[in-house]
């Protein structure tokens, strides 16, 4: 059945830039902020933005985040005509086993799953970023240029500039130029790496690349740039709100942090009532806080059991946190234990670990050490 | 294995004064995070058993919107599920609106699962109960029904106005209801194992000997004359049958000894998903020996208490053996001590409420005081 | 795109006879696959409204048990879904159980979903409206109310005691009750567009005005002080007021020129899903001029009937003129014109059964006859 | 969470027997009985069996077999402690990106979704057999013997044994030798494909095997022999009832056909009552059945449109058959056009082939004909 505009979300990469978090999981699976994982982000979007179906394109440990996303349930994209479709490299009747070669590449193996529901657009976003975004609001900008390829931008500032994929506009938002990490920027307006492409035009582009042996088949290396070779329409959308690309260790740690702050605009508790993310639900007991339990600037979830101190910290489902421990600027991934009386600082502690009695763990605090029994 | 049908049970005379004026007891709140009848619903999806019907005595809107999707408790959806049952006709009319006549107005749910064997269930009455060992009980010992009875030794205060049995071996002579005047009882947890012909004999007989009779009067009146079996179940029970002991028996899980018979690891309770995020303990929280649900945003003190979804409780609020229910607010400053505050109820202008343990303050669901 | 609620609206005083006896028209069968409220709510879905509320006027069970899971109308059942509206306390009395006093027991649901528009639609008149045209139509008039009509032709034998609009260019003066002494009328479809804040005062309105008004009571009302818009639909409308009329204009669908005006490859109407496998032809099967639905094994002869999902027709069978319901088994030699069986019925002994066309016979369901 | 078994479906081949009915999608994807995929049948009969975690491993054509089991919701697998779960080839943290090089390798390489479930029992099913079958009494005949391994075997004619791998048996069902394809055949008893392993011994043969460069990591080739070598407990199991492999374009014809034989006793429209098969539900109309048609021995689905004449076959949705068109003998797989007077015998007619007016489709109908658009 056709639909307007597709979705396909790019959650094949291992995000190495996360070591021993992603020994065992996709980076858009890894866990977020007490509850959820990172793909709920750009999927609950898609759900919200009124987008029925939503490809997502998995290579690197594709089993759990396969499962996880299952047919969108978690997102309410099961309906008769919604989807979550999970889109595997794979052995294909023409061309043999192929694995995904690039960003353009992994959207050039699933043509024929677009061409089945015959959309007018094609929506590609990752699956590592952080953020609320409606993308109808996207598309109806988009359609009012009659653009070709409209890219999200994000204001950073000078100083940051250079870390991203630049965008040099003219004033009315006609992108003439695009800069990979340019050591003197042009311009503040960052690549937030979604795109909304008309269909037609992301097809053919795509269909020559595939035939360039030179290409890296990237979208930013190879077809953004032959798109403003060819002088097509392409223009920037500014995104104004709370957006963070979780990619290393760091910023993840931060990107809790940040959640933790009052005055961080992500609304995860939907206080205006219009933007829900949703999730998986577990079954787990209600969060249990002993006697002895002292719990300050921190979000707990469902399966936790607290008899220590928390403060400035996120943990995850079933930590649990013995009497006279204390776990400090902290993120406690699911099912971890912190034993009687040991101590944690600006941690990330990955699934499942077990912190013993009697241990302190990064008490200078001067970096985020991430603790895991994967290497 | 032997097929069997689950029927909950919600028909009782069981009320919570305010608390159920506008849902039935099955939807109250429980332990900040389920609903009463999950408890009972859980115990039926972890015994293996695949289908469910919920007799319904009145408010069906409240459950129909807690059962949902129905794949929360971990039915298979396909090959049985939860079914609704419910005799709208006599909704408004007390007498009429009992057990059996539920069960022959949808006698074709029965017919159309024709099961081995009906398990029978209320939910007012918390327990962990594995039904396959009552129902290899029930197997073993050739009888026609189980009742499954628990001792105990609080009948005084306790299950008063339930049945208690007198036994010959594990044979029932008699039911009789427990008054109060005695401290040990073999006490009937209204929990039923019973061959499916039987069951529908037993319908058939109860619809003739009295149009106001229900299940528990028929089997008692039944006691002379079948063989019915008793099955002694030794783990946690309670009987909510009150709104002080809903909320005595609440409270009382806050102790790790009672929450731990209770939240098992091979035996999970299931709820309803509400998407709702991880609870925010701020600057001004000082949470000890509580219950959290998820969604809250807490900045003040709980103690002895436990606070339901999205729940907020405003800087420098104390809240104290109480329990709040989703979506209230309890607003800054103010001080609660033995409290149920209901459904997003406000606690705003008037700062200072207290019950007593034996008697807890009621808040009114939606109500601003 | 402006935010928009669907409310099915059950309340009417339409019956089919047996056939509504135990169940609202909205569970009726139609077209062998579909129940009649598929019809509405497919609009909606292909209309882009993701939340809808079902007024419930009574017999909610059946309803519950067809909506189920509820993602089979491809509703994101996350941010919207179906809900049941239902007002338990009026179930038996004829005089309170409108409305408008559901959509006070009700409001929080408004509430919640905070639209900018509420689409008010009825199960019976079945049309394939795309409530976008509507609602673009009402934000253009800058009307508070629209309601959409049909010019039809034969207003004095279809759509007898719905209302007809008097109007004065798009602006309604007037509702007036359609008694069929006019050919030619602008019938109202009782399909309404109001802004949310509109609707609450207008509920909020009639009730003061009279305890037993209904929405339609209170639209007639206020047509004198508020600009009420007129939207013309032009496409398929037929008004299922009663049995004989839902008999003509089911079978009236196996004409092509009419079913491929309903069927269309861009507006797929949605159901319950039902695991049925395909229709079995044996080898005595002449079926033509029928709609079958799955599941069915046919042995004998159909022609210009609606056979349901499966049903069993016996070897020589001979249905003509007439709808069968889902189960329904007719043995071999059996004759049946111009009949409607319901449900799980069983056509045995009587070998012949002749309803007319105007007064077609009805089989009661799960009956042997 | 522990399960006591779990299945394991392979569903990795392309089939390439089935010749172009497999150019586009894996073989237990492929439409059977006007209204099913093949692989409805191995995932009814776990539903129905109590089996609740499901893995499909998948590698070919991928795509559309993953997005039709999704979570496992056609066939109520959707609990919160039950799954269907796709197991794709991928790129794993240790080891990189590798292909399913044989049965026994994919099971191997998804060794650690077994362990997450702990299982005392591993059931590895084919997904391309059309039977009705009761897992759970298989796993109990398992038990009471303590197997090590379990194979389901069917009693086939001395004629055919030649055809089937052969278990030779000892009276008390011990199997003490496997021939595959035996010209001479000394027992009847034929594998089904069907196997239960004590996870243990499975665990460790898999593990053994993959150490082994020599092995084609295949469950008959490989690892039965070498449990037989080793004096492992292996026990065949007798299975009653229809059992159909699907593996050709015959006989994929012949098991739709045997579905319009009142006798054939895999109860399909579960008279019986204990046994649906599950699949997924289109949103199409009814048959609609023109005053022109006749229609004898046949199945239809909704969606169709009959103006012409149907005999002996078997038609899936929206199969439109035009006015004095004439269908004997045949398939119509989903979207076939018949136009006004063709007439097809004996065939197979893929997804969306149109059936011009005038022709005439094998009308000495001796052999079964494959139709389709895909090479």
């Amino acid at each position: 059945m056709k639909k307007e505009m597709v979705a396909m979300i790019l959650a094949g990469g291992r995000g190495t830039r996360l070591e021993a978090l992603t020994a065992k999981v996709a980076k858009p699976a890894v866990h977020f902020g007490g509850k959820y994982r990172i793909i709920d982000f750009p999927l609950s979007n898609c759900a919200n933005s009124n987008i029925d179906i939503v490809g997502v394109l998995t290579q690197y440990e594709s089993v759990l985040l396969g499962t996880y996303v299952g047919s969108g349930t978690k997102w309410g994209l099961d309906g008769s005509s919604s989807l979550a479709a999970i889109l595997p490299a794979r052995e294909r009747g023409e061309v043999g086993a192929t694995w995904y070669a690039g960003t353009a590449d992994a959207i050039y193996q699933n043509i024929s799953f677009l061409d089945s529901y015959d959309p007018d657009y094609v929506l590609i976003l990752s699956g590592d970023h952080i953020y609320k975004m409606d993308y109808d609001k996207m598309l109806e900008a988009h359609k009012e240029r009659k653009a070709d390829l409209t890219v999200a931008v994000l204001n950073v500032s000078l100083k940051e500039a250079s870390r991203f994929g630049i965008m040099n506009t003219y004033e009315d938002g006609t992108i003439y130029e695009f800069e990979e990490k340019p050591a003197e920027p042009k311009s503040t307006l960052a690549s937030m790496g979604i795109y909304i492409f008309s269909y037609k035009a992301l097809r053919s582009y795509l269909i020559d690349d595939a035939k360039d042996e030179n290409s890296k088949h990237d979208f930013g290396m190879n077809i953004i740039p032959a798109m403003l070779k060819d002088g097509k329409r392409l223009y920037a959308y500014e995104f104004e709100g709370y957006w963070k690309d979780v990619g290393t260790v760091e910023s993840l740690w931060q990107a809790n942090m940040d959640l933790l702050d009052d005055k961080n605009d992500l609304d995860l508790y939907n206080l205006k009532k219009d933007w829900k993310i949703y999730t998986e639900d577990t079954f787990s007991h209600p969060q249990i806080i002993s006697e002895d339990a002292v719990i300050k600037n921190s979000m707990l979830t469902q399966g936790c059991v607290i008899n220590g101190e928390i403060e400035g910290s996120v943990l995850f489902d079933n930590v649990f946190v013995g009497k006279g421990a204390k776990v400090v600027d902290s993120v406690l991934m699911p099912g971890v234990l912190v034993e009687e009386g040991a101590e944690v600082y600006k941690a990330i502690v990955d699934e499942d670990c077990v912190i013993r009695a009697g241990t302190e763990i990064n008490k200078q605090a001067e970096k985020v050490m991430l603790i895991s029994d994967n290497k | 294995m032997a097929k069997t049908l689950g029927l909950v049970n919600l028909h009782s005379t069981v009320t919570y004064g305010g608390l159920t004026e506008r849902r039935p007891v099955a939807s109250v709140s429980y332990l900040g995070r389920y609903a009463i009848i999950d408890i009972v619903l859980s115990n039926m999806s972890n015994s293996g058993i695949d289908s469910v019907g919920i007799l319904i005595q009145n408010n069906p809107r409240s459950l129909f919107k807690h059962i949902g999707h129905g794949n929360g408790w971990n039915f298979n959806t396909k090959k049985g599920g939860m079914s609704l049952l419910y005799n709208e006709k006599y909704a408004n009319n007390l007498k009429y609106n009992h057990d059996i006549n539920n069960l022959v107005e949808n006698i074709a749910f029965i017919k159309d699962n024709m099961p081995d064997y009906v398990v029978i269930a209320p939910c007012h009455i918390v327990t962990t109960m594995n039904y396959n060992d009552v129902i290899d009980a029930h197997i073993a010992s050739g009888a026609d029904i189980t009742v499954v009875y628990k001792r105990i030794d609080d009948a005084d205060t306790a299950y008063i106005g339930s049945d208690y049995l007198k036994m010959t071996g594990n044979k029932i002579d008699e039911f009789k209801v427990n008054k109060g005047n005695k401290k040990e009882r073999d006490i009937s947890l209204e929990t039923y194992v019973i061959n499916t012909p039987v069951l529908m004999d037993l319908i058939d007989y109860a619809t003739h000997l009295s149009s106001f009779y229900n299940l528990r009067d028929t089997l008692a009146y039944l006691a002379d004359e079948r063989t019915i079996n008793a099955y002694e179940y030794k783990g946690y029970a309670r009987c909510l049958d009150s709104m002080e002991h809903y909320m005595e028996y609440s409270l009382e899980m806050l102790d790790l000894d009672v929450s731990t018979q209770v939240f098992k690891s091979n035996w999970p309770i299931y709820t309803r998903t509400n998407d709702t995020p991880p609870t925010k303990y701020k600057e001004h929280a000082k949470v000890t020996k509580s219950f959290v649900a998820n969604g809250a945003i807490i900045d003040g003190k709980v103690e002895g208490s436990i606070i339901g979804r999205e729940v907020k409780i405003g800087t420098g609020a104390t809240v104290i053996n109480s329990i709040i229910f989703s979506n209230a607010v309890i607003d800054e400053g103010a001080y609660l001590e033995n409290v149920i505050v209901d459904k997003k109820a406000t606690v705003s202008r008037v700062k200072d409420l207290s019950g007593t343990k034996a008697s807890p303050l009621y808040i009114k669901e939606g109500d601003n005081v």
